[in-house]
């Protein structure tokens, strides 16, 4: 046993002395830069145990030395980080980490090092510092809040962020069952056994390495058998049935509305080699249960006493733990103080084990209980009415030398005579609250119970069953009775199953008759003041007992004001060992009963859950979606500059080996305009519509009309929102009488066909229209410039693109070099322009044969950067750059795409609103600046009157400024105020670098006023 | 989360397969009497809206099923659904609607 | 009210704090105010505070459900920010951040308002034009931003993820540097007990039953602790708007909906200031405790339930991973949820109504906390000199008569 | 057509070898043609003249398909069917149906590279794909013609059981997404990565 003083023999007693260790192996693990050893089956906490290490972290607040005091997930104290580089992960409980191999662990919080850690000094001005002071005081100078803040913030936090990206993976699940339980002790399994025997589909998820919860620390015997046994044969079974789905290091950390559950599973935790074979660290399942049956157990409440927050203090049910299963001991020589029964148990076990007991101190006067019995039997020394009021300490506080214990009464100060235990760990138990927590997530209402002293739920609300210790049930027959009952009903309820059950179909168990607990909340000192000794209730944040009666005196009496004032059950723990402790503590400062103080809301998750693990497998390269046009491996290797567009990713532009963004889009402007170019467009949205009504639709969804246009012809429309403003635009080209086609903007496509769907079903359910959205169907590019027709002209196919039989506005079906196209002739270049669709398998192929067809005519691939310069050389507009949702087709000047004539569109009875119909609104103008190389800023605004500083009036903002390559100046377009009232006027810009740009208000159109480029 | 079932194709999924497009029986009147719609009504139209605490008449999609639209009752504090009904009926008599809102409780389309 | 300093909690200390008194009375109720207000969040209390400070009004009462500072004041991310592209919204907020700066002083309570700066990240093409705009615009009004370029991004928050090859590479910010965060239960604390000290009754667990009126003008409400007059009724209940003025027969444009939050466990410091992506929809900061503060989207549905529900966790905390790659491995400690009150346009309602004596401040959607000096400021004006304030007018239930929106959405999609 | 350059949404990674530790096989099927079929079940000429040029009849029943010959009929919407048929037959049968359906109100459109075909298969391709879906794939009712929208990945798609042993699923999502559902799909199905759900088990440890 070298190294591990502290570890026990083997199968002491009652033959379960460190049952789950497997002592044949040794595994290395490093705590603080020490190496030590443990064996397969311990958790860190237990290790340290076995290699005397007590001393293990240190508190948030004072930085008081701080042990393990409890065996999992309410663990306050021992909070160390485990790992390195980019697997450094702070703030895990050491009652829960499995040792593995090669661990690497740290304390946390201290400077330099745990034993000497500076930030004790907090310690020193505790009386400085109660809870709250921060409002109180560091107010002056004003500025100076940042400076002491800067220290606050590094004094705060625990542990500390890795350093690196994480290297592991994660992922999602989801199930269905019919019942889920959560819980895997002895009444979760009884749940789940007669649940899976009526047929249901049931999981059991429990957060341990191994089910049966405290079966193995807990006196009674099912069957007349060690409840183990009855564990252990009940797993078999529902491991080998077909319904049943069990799982281990797996925490219900959330319960959501409609019984959806949330699980972390800790897949590779507890052995980071299966990583490497593909497995995620962490794995988020998300749970529909038709029914859950919550068997989470209860969970242990310290006593608060003078100096309760010694290491060496520790839960009794832990102090037991750790010897059955762990085989180690929590010290060399114990004291068990306790308000009821289930200490004995923990005194019974130590004694079994050999681990020297001095006394057990029980406040009540005349325990009666059966364990009490026992113990006494076995020559427990046992004394009673009597109280642990103070802990003296050695080394620094880190280690406990003794225990002063004296008379107590409930509600008095301590008095008669005082006596000092000699001991070096103290086994607490003021009782067990049933854990409640994720009953309460959603809207379980708990009630308060005299017998428990505590919450249990109150069964009014039917979407979980409480059964066991979470309901307040200990007694081990009536457990096992209530569970596997429950079991059955719940099943009934889900799958509707008729299979009989009889009082038989349950394990018989006993377990010995408890006697009453006696509520401590409170043990005072013994001397004349309590103060200057500090009684604990929330450990990890460091509340005593005084900073929440401090905070009732000032006035923060709702538990929820007292709560946030002292920061209380607010740590990682989400005061799991606190809250009853700290509602029996205000009792007194109060005056008033627990059920009336109330407790706060229990909110999800119950234990922690990784960032990563919410993250999922949508991280790194899968973090969002990426869609793709079908050319988009020749946009790669053809040195696309991307742009992200919705989900899209969209060349920006391409520019040559030795080009700036600048280079390449002012050459492929000037190749459209001087010769042609080639514009990837595929992401424009396609909608089909077809029916006897798609032309009375498209009257009412765009504010001009569709009704009157010609087969074959296309016109550009505007559609409004209901509140009038401009959402989106393009053209449409009737395809056959009862036949459109739709174009909308890239982002717009999956909108727009939504919106066109809710109006057709919600509003207008007597149109006979089907919309069926084609934009992924079709590639379509935009093939633009003087070279263009020459270009498709050099092609093979049966479309005639020349100028008379190919008019602007119109579309043709055909074939070009044997695909199948859609050909359009527009243009949102203001040259000559068509757009070729072809079924997106073509695409690829399409754009290759189009830019070899173009080879010779200097076709160039231009990107969306080209295309937004090019459109605003010649005065049209974005949606989304010229229009902000606030604007509507009046103020862009676009009121011939108004009707008058029509009844009704969308949005026309909101332009007629006294705003949207005043004068003197913005209204998209052109700007061109006094210097022409300026190019004025995206967004600038232009003022009514220039001062020397702000505020000064703003008229209106720049809504898409470029270098014009064609025009050789820059240009701009701009919303004004009464803007085309005031053409010819010059406005001024103020930068943000102090310079005024002066601009003339133009008309919006630069470059071919007439239209003749496009017309030919 | 809240489990939703679809009246329509009976496909069962969560709010996730879902979308929620609000307050129901708003009617429209541009659609009724669109020559005569005063600011009043056009105000509530667009923006007042029912936000009762307790039973809620609203429209949902199955986005992720059969893409229709229908009609649920759905209490906003306990957020269970009470029914469900097609989008072309109107409010079932069954439950006792918000009293402040009784002026618009009409379907979302006259006539239907 | 006994003054806050170290030498008096140092003369406090000596006596081991047994001296304290409490920071607000609990006063019954009287039978009548000059005005009550209703609801004792953070804009009820400011209103009540500068009525009594600004207005000279101290027979005024606020009356709250449940208990002071517990709706969406104490369930909010903290975020102090002006940084609006709409001249209206932009006033009001920068109203209320200038006061922010010294509130502690004035209220002798330190609200730790921690101007740490607040970075908006640009992520696409289209989403930095639409920042450079507002701080086109932000300056021209007065309003301290400024654009910066990725190595500054960098520079201030060094665990972002800067990488050229991700799905939506920084391409700069929008940088606020006096936003940032201030400890959102002292603010209300804070009011509360400067309110109190001038006189304001502040009575917690009453709840309003029923509004009285007589010929269009306010009477008095019915509440669970009896009948009290008042001619001057201002009603701040984010949550609970459409219900409070359906007791006066005023229908709201409003809806309520849940709105998601939670933190991490405690870390020392990583991250300085407060980072907003809106392209990825989430924003993150990190108290003086070391908890990671993180804002989640809101339900898509009318939600008065208050509980945390896990699709819009799940959505911001997989881009905050994306965003800041180092917090993969922390982990979610808490989350919840608020109700709060969306108008049409995303803008708050501060207003008279048609009822005279009838006020109300509600809709601050996800938006509220940082607007509390402002708004607490315009509303008690508005309400003292039955006018709307200047800066309180633009945003009278008036405006979705005429179509004179607010909207912030437009420029870019912009959480708050 | 033959010499026409056909690419698949998937065919750049086509030559890519797949990781061997993958507990599913994973295929893209590019060889079917689609047709998205709008109508009314409540009109009876719309039904005789799609079951006609069809040769199938259209699955009423949500959630089903029906096969016959190289034709399948998807159920898609109570008003909706997406009709699958070999590549290179798509427009003989678009032909024939909109000859048939004549004034009906219906509406057959071709969108046969709107969409490419994920084919997942083998022992663990109910688990691989719940890792992506809500959709209870382990459902008695997920049977050999099941069909079903859904979102996997983030992403809108269809997914059809085509038949067990080895259980195969075909899930359909739009071209744009291919890639992604693809790389996610890798990400999800390697062996060290499987999910048992439900059946025999080995026992945990007590």
């Amino acid at each position: 046993m070298s190294g591990q003083p502290y570890r026990l023999p083997a199968n002491v007693g009652s033959g379960t002395t460190g049952r789950i260790l497997d002592r044949s192996r040794r595994i290395a693990f490093s705590f603080d830069g020490k190496s030590l050893s443990g064996h397969p089956g311990d958790t860190v906490a237990s290790a340290l145990f076995a290699n005397g290490i007590r001393l293990v972290g240190r508190s948030f607040k004072y930085h008081r030395p701080r042990g393990v005091i409890g065996s999992g997930a309410d663990e306050p104290n021992a909070l160390i980080s485990v790992g390195e580089s980019g697997r450094h992960e702070p703030n895990q409980r050491a009652t829960q980490v499995e040792l593995y191999d090669g661990l690497v662990s740290k304390s946390q919080n201290n400077w330099p090092n745990l034993k000497f850690d500076i930030g004790q000094i907090n310690s020193k001005f505790s009386r400085l510092i109660p809870a709250g002071f921060y409002y109180k005081t560091f107010m002056w100078p004003q500025s100076a809040w940042m400076f002491y803040e800067h220290f606050i913030r590094n004094a705060a936090g625990l542990g500390t962020a890795a350093s690196e990206p994480d290297p592991d993976t994660y992922e999602h699940m989801h199930a269905t069952c019919d019942v889920l339980v959560v819980g895997g002790g002895v009444a979760g399994l009884a749940a789940a056994q007669s649940a899976a025997a009526a047929g249901a589909r049931v999981m059991v998820v429990d957060e341990c390495a191994r089910l049966g919860g405290l079966a193995d620390s807990s006196s009674g015997l099912i069957e007349s058998s060690p409840q183990t046994e009855w564990v252990q044969s009940t797993v078999s079974t529902l491991a080998a049935a077909e319904n049943v789905h069990l799982m281990t290091r797996t925490i219900a950390a959330g319960h959501y509305h409609h019984n959806w559950c949330l699980l972390l599973e800790r897949v590779t935790d507890h052995d980071p080699s299966l990583a490497i074979q593909g497995a995620p660290r962490h794995r988020l399942w998300k749970v529909r249960a038709n029914q859950i049956v919550m068997a989470t157990g209860a969970l242990e409440r310290p006593l608060t006493f003078a100096n309760n927050d010694r290491p060496g203090v520790l839960l009794a049910s832990a102090a037991r733990i750790y010897v059955n299963r762990y085989g180690v001991s929590p010290g060399r020589r114990g004291v068990v103080f306790t308000n009821n029964d289930d200490a004995y148990q923990t005194a019974l076990d130590l004694t079994r084990a050999g681990v020297p007991l001095a006394r057990v101190v029980d406040v009540r006067t005349d325990p009666r209980g059966e364990l009490v019995e026992e113990a006494r039997a076995a020559g427990i020394e046992v004394v009673t009415g009597m109280a642990v009021t103070n802990v003296d300490t050695v080394a620094a506080g880190a280690k406990i030398q003794s225990v002063k214990v004296a008379p107590y009464k409930a509600g008095s100060r301590i008095g008669g005579r005082e006596e000092r235990i000699e001991c070096d760990f103290v086994a607490v138990s003021g009782g067990w609250n049933p854990a409640v927590h994720l009953y309460c997530h959603t809207s379980g209402k708990v009630k308060f119970d005299e017998d428990l002293q505590s919450f249990k739920p109150d069964r009014s609300f039917d979407q979980i069953t409480p059964v066991g210790a979470a309901n307040g049930t200990y007694d081990l027959d009536g457990l096992i009775s209530e569970a596997s009952n429950t079991g059955a009903a719940v099943a009934k309820k889900a799958v509707g199953s008729k299979v009989k059950r009889s009082k038989s179909d349950r394990p018989l168990a006993s377990s010995p008759k408890a006697g009453k607990l006696e509520p401590v909340w409170f043990v005072p000192a013994t001397g004349a003041l309590n103060e200057g000794n500090k009684h604990f209730v929330d450990f990890q944040n460091d509340v005593t007992a005084a900073d929440l009666e401090l905070a009732a005196r000032e006035g923060y009496r709702s538990v929820e004001h007292i709560k946030r004032y002292t920061t209380l059950g607010m740590a990682t723990d989400q005061g799991k060992t606190s809250n009853i402790n700290a509602l029996g503590v205000l009792t007194g400062a109060l005056q008033s009963a627990i059920p009336q103080i109330g407790t706060t809301t229990f909110r999800p998750p119950y234990t922690p859950i990784s960032f990563g693990a919410i993250a999922g497998t949508n991280a790194g390269n899968r973090f969002l979606v990426v869609r793709r046009t079908p050319p988009y491996e020749w946009h790669c290797e053809n040195r696309a500059d991307f742009e992200p567009i919705g989900q899209w990713r969209r060349p920006y532009c391409y520019p040559k080996p030795g080009d700036s963004r600048h280079d390449a889009i002012n050459r492929e402007i000037l190749s459209v305009r001087n010769e042609v170019g080639l514009l990837d467009a595929s992401t424009l949205g396609k909608i089909e519509l077809k029916g006897p009504d798609a032309a009375k639709l498209l009257d009412r969804v765009y504010t001009n009309t569709f009704s009157t246009l010609k087969v074959g012809k296309g016109r550009y429309g505007l559609m409004l929102n209901e509140e009038g403003f401009l959402m989106d635009d393009g053209v449409t080209v009737r395809l056959a009488d009862d036949h459109f086609l739709m174009h909308t903007t890239s982002g717009g496509a999956d909108r727009i066909a939504g919106w066109l769907e809710e109006w057709l079903q919600t509003e207008w359910s007597d149109l006979k229209v089907y919309v069926t959205p084609v934009t992924e169907q079709w590639a379509q590019f935009a093939i633009a410039g003087p070279n263009a027709r020459n270009v498709l002209e050099n092609l093979d196919g049966d479309i005639d693109f020349s100028a008379d039989s190919f008019e602007f506005m119109s579309m043709k079906v055909g074939r070009l070099t044997g695909y199948p196209v859609r050909a359009f002739r527009i243009s949102f270049s203001g040259e000559l322009s068509y757009e070729i669709a072809t079924p997106s398998n073509f695409g690829h192929s399409l754009w290759l044969a189009l830019l070899e067809a173009g080879e010779n005519h200097g076709i160039q691939a231009y990107g969306t950067e080209a295309l937004h310069v090019l459109r605003a050389e010649k005065g049209f507009i974005v949606v989304g750059d010229e229009s902000d949702g606030t604007v509507t087709p009046l103020d862009l000047g676009l009121g011939w795409a108004v009707s008058k004539k029509k009844d009704d569109y969308i949005g026309k009875r909101s332009l007629e609103r006294a705003y949207l119909a005043a004068p003197k609104r913005k209204q998209l103008v052109g700007l061109l600046t006094q210097d022409p190389q300026e190019v004025l800023p995206d967004g600038a605004y232009a003022v009514a009157e220039l001062k020397d500083k702000p505020p000064m009036e703003m008229i209106g903002q720049v809504t898409s400024a470029y270098w014009s390559p064609t025009v050789g100046r820059s240009i701009a377009m701009a919303l004004i105020k009464d803007g085309r009232n005031r053409l010819g006027d010059v406005v001024d810009f103020p930068l943000d670098n102090g310079k005024v740009v002066k601009a003339t208000i133009v008309d919006p159109v630069f470059y071919d006023k007439e239209g003749a480029k496009q017309n030919v | 989360m809240l489990m939703i079932t679809c009246p329509v194709c009976g496909a069962e999924g969560d709010e996730t397969d879902f979308h929620c497009g609000g307050q129901a029986h708003i009617s429209r009147p541009a659609s009724t009497d669109p020559h005569n719609v005063s600011d009043d009504a056009q105000r509530d139209y667009l923006y007042i809206r029912n936000n009762p605490k307790g039973l809620h008449r609203e429209m949902w999609m199955c986005a992720r099923g059969c893409g229709k639209w229908f009609h649920a009752e759905r209490d906003t504090v306990t957020l269970e659904f009470k029914s469900y009904y097609g989008i072309t009926e109107s409010a079932p008599p069954s439950s006792s609607p918000n009293p402040a809102a009784s002026k618009t409780t009409k379907k979302k389309s006259a006539g239907r | 009210m006994k003054r806050y300093s170290i030498f008096s909690l140092a003369r406090n200390a000596a006596n081991y704090h047994k001296d304290w008194g409490p920071v607000w009375r609990s006063p019954e109720p009287k039978a009548e105010y000059d005005a009550v207000i209703v609801g004792a969040g953070g804009h009820g209390l400011a209103t009540a505070y500068y009525l009594a400070k600004n207005h000279n009004m101290t027979n005024i009462a606020v009356l709250e459900k449940g208990w002071l500072g517990g709706g969406n004041t104490g369930r909010n991310t903290t975020i102090i920010r002006s940084n609006y592209l709409q001249d209206e919204s932009m006033a009001i907020y920068e109203l209320a951040r200038s006061l922010y700066e010294n509130l502690s002083q004035e209220l002798n309570y330190n609200v730790m308002f921690s101007p740490r700066g607040v970075l908006m990240l640009c992520q696409t093409e289209h989403e930095l034009r639409a920042f450079k705009r507002t701080s086109h615009a932000n300056r021209l009004a007065g309003t301290e931003a400024r654009m910066i370029d990725r190595a500054e991004v960098k520079r201030l928050c060094p665990i972002i993820n800067d990488r050229d090859d991700c799905r939506y590479p920084i391409l700069g910010a929008y940088y606020q540097p006096r936003g940032g965060t201030a400890r959102h239960d002292a603010i209300a604390w804070g009011y509360a007990r400067g309110a109190d000290a001038m006189g304001v009754d502040i009575i917690q667990n009453c709840e309003v039953v029923g509004i009285d009126q007589n010929a269009g003008r306010i009477t008095g409400v019915r509440t669970s602790r009896g009948e009290i007059k008042t001619t001057k009724l201002a009603v701040v209940v984010a949550g609970s708007t459409t219900q409070l003025m359906d007791m006066a027969g005023v229908r709201m444009p409003i809806e309520s909906v849940s709105l998601q939050a939670l933190v991490s466990e405690p870390i020392k410091p990583v991250i300085d200031v407060v980072v907003m992506a809106n392209t990825v929809h989430g924003y993150m900061s990190q108290s003086d405790k070391g908890e990671l503060v993180i804002g989640g989207g809101a339900d898509p549905y009318n939600n008065f339930s208050q509980r945390g529900s896990f699709p819009a966790v799940e959505h911001t905390v997989t881009a905050l991973v994306e965003t800041f790659p180092i917090i993969s491995r922390l982990r979610m400690l808490r989350q919840w949820g608020g109700t709060v009150d969306m108008t049409g346009d995303r803008s708050p309602i501060i207003s008279m109504t048609d009822i005279g004596g009838l006020f109300v401040n509600c809709g601050w959607g996800t938006g509220g906390f940082k607007a509390i000096p402002g708004s607490g400021w315009a509303f008690a004006d508005t309400i003292a000199n039955d006018r709307p304030h200047p800066i309180a007018a633009p945003f009278s239930l008036n405006r979705y008569m005429i179509g004179h929106s607010i909207d912030e959405s437009v420029a870019a999609a912009v959480a708050h | 057509m033959s010499d026409l350059q056909f690419r698949s949404a998937l065919s750049h990674r086509r030559d890519e070898d797949l990781p061997m530790d993958l507990c599913v096989s994973l295929d893209e099927v590019s060889d079917r043609a689609m047709i998205d079929l709008r109508g009314s079940l409540d009109d009876p000429k719309f039904v005789a003249a799609a079951t006609a040029a069809l040769g199938v009849a259209l699955p009423a029943q949500p959630r089903s398909s029906s096969v016959k010959g190289d034709i399948t009929v998807l159920w898609m919407s109570v008003d909706q069917w997406l009709v699958t048929t070999p590549r290179g037959s798509e427009q003989a049968l678009l032909s024939k149906l909109v000859k048939r359906l004549g004034n009906t109100f219906s509406f057959a459109c071709d969108v046969s590279d709107a969409r490419t075909i994920i084919r997942v298969s083998g022992g663990d391709a109910r688990s691989v794909l719940m890792k992506g879906t809500s959709v209870d794939l382990q459902s008695p009712v997920v049977k050999p013609g099941w069909v079903r929208r859904l979102l996997f990945a983030e992403v809108a798609a269809a997914c059809q059981f085509v038949h067990s042993d080895p259980d195969t699923f075909d899930v359909y999502v739009f071209r744009s997404y291919a890639d992604y559902v693809w790389e996610w799909l890798l990400a999800v199905a390697r062996k060290g990565a499987r999910v048992q759900l439900y059946g025999k088990q080995e026992p945990p440890l007590v």
